[in-house]
């Protein structure tokens, strides 16, 4: 009898679309404190982790990305 | 007119939300006045609300417990109940954490001044102690916490026979036929008192199930464990009368959708009435400072906590649902980190709520029917308790565990535990949520065996399709 | 030789490795044998193990609850003790529990072969069922989870008054004094159910203290509340010599250092043995298999908990500590669905451990003494019950929360409870150890009150400074 495979776990999503205005963006408590001690606006980082999930490492992408930014624009 | 006491930051009300901005205040530095109405702090909760029916409840939990142990080889005789002891024991308790309070205050060098506070400026606050002596209090920053009161009927006399929550802790007397007005938790919480120490219950409720608000298929477990406690649940029924006779308390009922039958009247030996709680904010005199207080007595704030005068703040009942101390004790560090030029913000993304009845029912996050009111598809772990190997152990497997998951992204949007212990647990789950975890994150999570948490990890293995202590997963 | 019965999958031993292994390699689609020793599933754990010492605890922690209620307001006279009911409860649990599991053996068409299986090669093992029949099984791959079996002091003589953890789960009398004879987990459970059933108990171990493994300070919280239980706790002390005499056990020792005083000789009822337990990895006809075992009795394993011989895995106690269920089920996934083929790798960060005495023990993750003697620098959040509303109103305020963070990430690498419901709890902890969350996570989620479990949301919030139902922190 053909071995019937059960069913697959469902995978993790890939890391979505960016968000809609008004979202609430996946983060841990802890990186959304930060987020606001940075006066950072979590809506508009991109997040790496499960489901796009935004990590500290992200922030920190995100914090030393303006920086260059700036840095280029000057 | 004349300043008796000047401070940086003056908080109104010592329930849990007011004590924890206190002394979070304090400890970021500021110079901090309490004010508080009553001698003891720690408000509704500590006093006449959280504390108190937790400690009766523990009491009615062992007696429950004892009575269905001689199937398990050990019989214990009905127990002597003395009331007055039992109540003695509930008032030490309280005392206990609110001398405990008090000491914290203390060390924290918190100015408790005792009277009813009315804003008399955006900066002044005149506090009426209870021998009629009026203080004012200038100060630059306040939070306001002076909490909620509970909701009364209009047409229910005055009688000792006729109690709120407050008079029902008091536990004057056991009654042999009781009434809750109100199937709400607590309004069950203390039917579960009252029936474990002899009274028959009756509940009426508006609204077409108790527990309004919980997982529906968590309530009708409930229902089925609990239903030895009442005569009648009364669903969809209105109290229209309540007569105060010499033989009892004469309720009468009505439909609450026109053209029902309705119940016939009914005499008690005591009524509950438990309809809910109404916020305190049209009694403070907020208009004096400024702030803008909605018709139904609630304090808008902004995700500060901050009312629309800048250097005052709001927290716990009186801003909002759900009234809950821990979400008044979040509010309160936000509140005071806020007014301290932190950029503090509450952005907590679930409140949790328990019933502390017997068994507890546990939820945070969403439900099944507000995912479906808000049309976001979900996806269930489900984990009988029949299956655990402790709650068998513990002769209680009626209880279950439930996670849901949004169908699309599979991370965990809220949960729903009934059963012992389940309040204990619902954390977890919480932090799930904050985190942003999925099935395989916390069914990978090792839990210890044989525990009533490890429920936890086998729902989320349940909805990944791995549990080894369920039957086979049904081919998606 | 001829093969009786040929599978894709052979598991050995139906424990929670065994089972479970077979459950999800049946799930997974796997035609799979399952040889078990014994008439149930279930093994230790659920038939001399786990669970009914569980169901005994239960019931003793109710007849401890019991005792102290009349300070409470509720007489309880002592009850009529049924040693044989108890016993027929904890037999009706287990009976529960095996009977379920073979239901779902059968659900998903496991076939379950009852016999002692020794291997005859890499792919046949010969199963000597309990009429001596012998049948061959063919196996494509196999788990090998074969436990454990008590470890046995060989001075020890046969005698009824002398038994190990088996022999006390049957509940064959309650002595006046009894000696176990190891301080861990288990002789401790086993102490619990013995000294509320009214024996009078010593307890000696090699080690310097009981409980090994567990944070001291709470197996000192521990110790004190269960300080009435016990006459003598001999630590550092060496058993050297049983005698079964008429009246009773007579125990010898020594000191476990050269030249220290010695315990004098004393006389029991019953003696519990629980000094360990050793792997079966030498029982099973491994080198048949090609399978290496060491010394010891283990197997060893890789990642995927794959043995020497690529197609043959092993799970559970007899590849290592710690010896508990709940390590053996993860294993057992990942071996049934890497032997399927899939890229399932055993990587738990930490596996949780219990002790379900009264109060209950709970770790996961680093303790202190671990992480000094690993050099890790770590600080903690500490909240001590005695500040719970809800261990207050339970008249249970000796436990603590106390979790650990690394000093340098500030990332959560461990955490103890001790408290009724400890082990119910520390999944929350495990899970924060696995999700990498640091002390704002834990603090900033919302835990329900008032619970036992907000107090690890509490320690949290200690380690950063912002608890506020604590006395102020200490400036850093
Ligand atoms: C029976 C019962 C059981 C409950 N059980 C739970 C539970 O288990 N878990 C839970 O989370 N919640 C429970 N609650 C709800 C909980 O008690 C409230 O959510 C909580 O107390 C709200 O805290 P707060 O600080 O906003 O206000 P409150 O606790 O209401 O405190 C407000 C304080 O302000 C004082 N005050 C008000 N006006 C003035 C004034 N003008 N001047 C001076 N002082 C003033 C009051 O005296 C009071 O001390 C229960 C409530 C009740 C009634
Ligand atoms: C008193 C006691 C209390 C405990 N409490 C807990 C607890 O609360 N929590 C916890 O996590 N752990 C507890 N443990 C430990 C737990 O029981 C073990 O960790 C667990 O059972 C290990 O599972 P396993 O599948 O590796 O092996 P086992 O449960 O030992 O199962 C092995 C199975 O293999 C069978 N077998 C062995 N050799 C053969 C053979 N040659 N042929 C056929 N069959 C064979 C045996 O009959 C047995 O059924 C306790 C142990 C004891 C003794």
């Amino acid at each position: 009898a053909p071995v019937v495979a059960a069913p697959p776990r469902p995978a993790r999503a890939p890391a979505p679309a960016p968000r809609a205005a008004g979202d609430k963006p996946l983060a841990a408590p802890a990186v959304r404190k930060r987020a606001w001690d940075l006066g950072i606006e979590l809506q508009y980082v991109a997040g790496s982790g499960p489901a796009g999930r935004i990590t500290h490492a992200d922030l920190d992408a995100h914090v030393t990305g303006h920086r260059q930014g700036r840095a280029a624009a000057a | 007119g004349p300043v008796d006491v000047e401070c940086e930051m003056m908080v109104l009300g010592a329930g849990p939300g007011g004590y924890s901005a206190a002394f979070r205040s304090a400890d970021l530095g500021m110079n901090t006045v309490l004010v508080e109405k009553y001698a003891t702090l720690g408000g509704v909760c500590l006093n006449v609300g959280c504390i108190p029916s937790k400690a009766l409840l523990h009491v009615a939990h062992i007696m429950d417990e004892t009575a269905h142990m001689a199937d398990l080889g050990v019989s214990f005789a009905k127990p002597d109940v003395d009331i007055d002891k039992l109540r003695a024991y509930k008032d030490k308790v309280i005392k206990t954490m609110t001398g405990g309070l008090a000491g914290m205050a203390k060390a924290r060098k918190v100015n408790v001044v005792q009277g009813v506070g009315k804003f008399l400026s955006p900066n002044h606050i005149e506090v009426t102690g209870p021998d009629g002596a009026k203080k004012v209090v200038a100060f630059q920053k306040a939070i306001i916490a002076a909490g909620s009161a509970v909701v009364k009927l209009p047409f229910v006399p005055e009688d000792p026979r006729i109690v709120d929550s407050t008079g029902a802790l008091e536990l004057r007397q056991v009654p042999k036929r009781m009434l809750v007005i109100g199937g709400g938790i607590i309004g069950l919480e203390m039917a579960t008192v009252y029936s474990t120490l002899g009274a028959r219950i009756d509940v009426v409720e508006m609204m077409d199930g108790l527990m309004q608000g919980a997982d529906r298929e968590a309530v009708k477990v409930w229902q089925k464990f609990n239903a030895s406690r009442f005569d009648n649940i009364m669903l969809k029924t209105k109290t229209v009368g309540v007569e105060a006779l010499p033989e009892g308390i004469k309720v009468t009922f009505e439909a609450a959708e026109a053209g029902q039958p309705a119940p016939e009247a009914q005499v008690y030996d005591l009524v509950l009435v438990a309809v809910g709680r109404s916020p305190n904010g049209k009694k403070i005199g907020a208009e004096a400072a400024g702030v803008s207080v909605t018709d139904r007595g609630f304090i808008p704030v902004d995700g500060q906590m901050r009312t629309n005068v800048p250097h005052i703040f709001a927290i716990g009942d009186l801003v909002g649902q759900p009234m809950l101390a821990h979400k008044a004790v979040h509010e309160a560090h936000v509140a005071a980190e806020a007014a301290h030029g932190e950029k503090a913000f509450f952005d907590a993304k679930v409140i949790p709520s328990v019933a502390y009845t017997d068994p507890e029912v546990a939820w945070v996050g969403l439900t099944e029917d507000e995912a479906k009111a808000k049309g976001i598809k979900i996806e269930k772990g489900h984990f009988p308790w029949a299956a655990s190997g402790r709650a068998v152990a513990n002769g209680r497997s009626e209880g279950f565990t439930k996670l849901l998951f949004d169908a699309e992204t599979h991370r965990i949007i809220g949960g729903t535990i009934v059963g012992t212990s389940a309040g204990d647990m619902i954390g977890e789950v919480a932090l799930a949520i904050e985190m942003g975890a999925d099935g395989v994150d916390i069914g990978k999570t090792i839990h210890p065996h044989p525990t009533l948490g490890e429920s936890i990890g086998m729902a989320a293995e349940a909805y990944e399709g791995v549990c080894t202590d369920l039957p086979p997963p049904r081919k998606r």
